[in-house]
């Protein structure tokens, strides 16, 4: 099956770790493969889904370029892809 | 243009003078610090780095086109700062002072809107909270 | 707390060390410049320096006051300035941005409203024109 | 007669010098004082007079404190007192 990485940041890098593969069946979705991750981890439904919905404090990249929320379950996923997870940013 | 991510301290003075031409009447240079609030005693920074430069270097193509300004240069640490450290300089070279201020102030607040970095208050070794 | 005017030159990044304390979030530096409009090749720059003291002074007072800033320094140069030289450069130390950005404008602006100090165009060995 | 000091900058500088002196009987205004000032110098009345009034671009100390121009008539001078004329600044 397809793998995909899933790369977390800052409040989720703490939880899950920075770096993490799921395997997904053929053309997954972006939001069907952080489903299952999210399932693999301790927490992770609590942190990243509420009543089956992606938190919408949560900011994903899709191979390196923003994508919106909304995107992630019209967007398929191939092997070798990334996914990136982060919460709201807070430089400067 | 110096677009930057680091963990080495910040030559304000250098970067000022390295940027200066004879073509701004004014130059305003945005430090942000480590503040003292009382829960803690230092901030460790995380970056996702080659993001972070990307969107660097977009905001500062925007911010040129947008206050016309004559020279953009912005360097983030990251990693564990003290109290009172450096953790961010943006200095922007303009003709006139509004759109110099104005620059710089797009700079910042996009900065915090977007870029991939996040702030964690840290006391003694223990970890505390992410900074919103 | 520095307010000066003076010939010599201006240590930016000193002046930036020095003023930094651990209630800062942010420091804004405000830097005017000679500026090449291409009429001149250097500026005279005349003050009324005991007024000119006195008066950087009272709007530093005004400005911490009005903006609850942490720190201001003000040093003006006068005398002879090539192109590209700092005029003045105007630092403000402040718990968080907005204060700081809102600080440093309202100062400048006050000051070139207010302070006894004059700029001339030089052109080689010619004075031209009284900068309005 | 009581000598009053006018001190000029900028322009005003360049046009009359920088310190002058001027005579005039006890109890003359500011302004009667800067009028006999003015009297005194090539161009003086042409630079800051119009009309037989002070130009509104012109900015007086008295003693080393701001005045109003309304008030140059007012306020009477004494031996050994400072005028102060500038134009407007142009710091920063």
């Amino acid at each position: 099956m397809p793998q995909i990485t899933i790369r977390s940041f800052a409040r989720f890098r703490q939880l899950f770790g920075e770096m993490n593969t799921v395997s997904v069946p053929e053309g997954t979705s972006v939001l069907g493969a952080l489903l299952a991750f999210a399932k693999t981890q301790k927490d992770g439904m609590d942190e990243l889904f509420a009543g089956g919905k992606l938190g919408s404090h949560i900011i994903l990249m899709y191979n390196r370029e923003r994508i919106d929320s909304d995107d992630a379950k019209t967007i398929h996923t191939a092997d070798g892809d990334e996914i990136v997870i982060y919460p709201p940013v807070s430089g400067g | 243009m110096v677009l930057a991510l680091q963990k080495e301290d910040i030559d304000i003075g250098a970067l000022i003078s390295a940027s200066r031409t004879n073509n701004d009447g004014a130059q305003i240079v945005f430090i942000g610090c480590v503040r003292d609030d009382g829960n803690m005693d230092a901030l460790e920074i995380e970056a996702f780095v080659p993001v972070a430069e990307k969107d660097l270097a977009d905001i500062a193509a925007e911010a040129m086109e947008r206050f016309s300004l004559n020279s953009v240069d912005i360097v983030h640490r990251y990693g564990r700062l003290a109290l009172g450290e450096t953790i961010v300089v943006i200095l922007v070279g303009a003709g006139h002072r509004p759109e110099a201020y104005e620059g710089s102030r797009f700079i910042i607040e996009k900065l915090k809107e977007k870029v991939p970095i996040w702030k964690q208050e840290l006391s003694g070794n223990a970890r505390g909270e992410w900074v919103h």
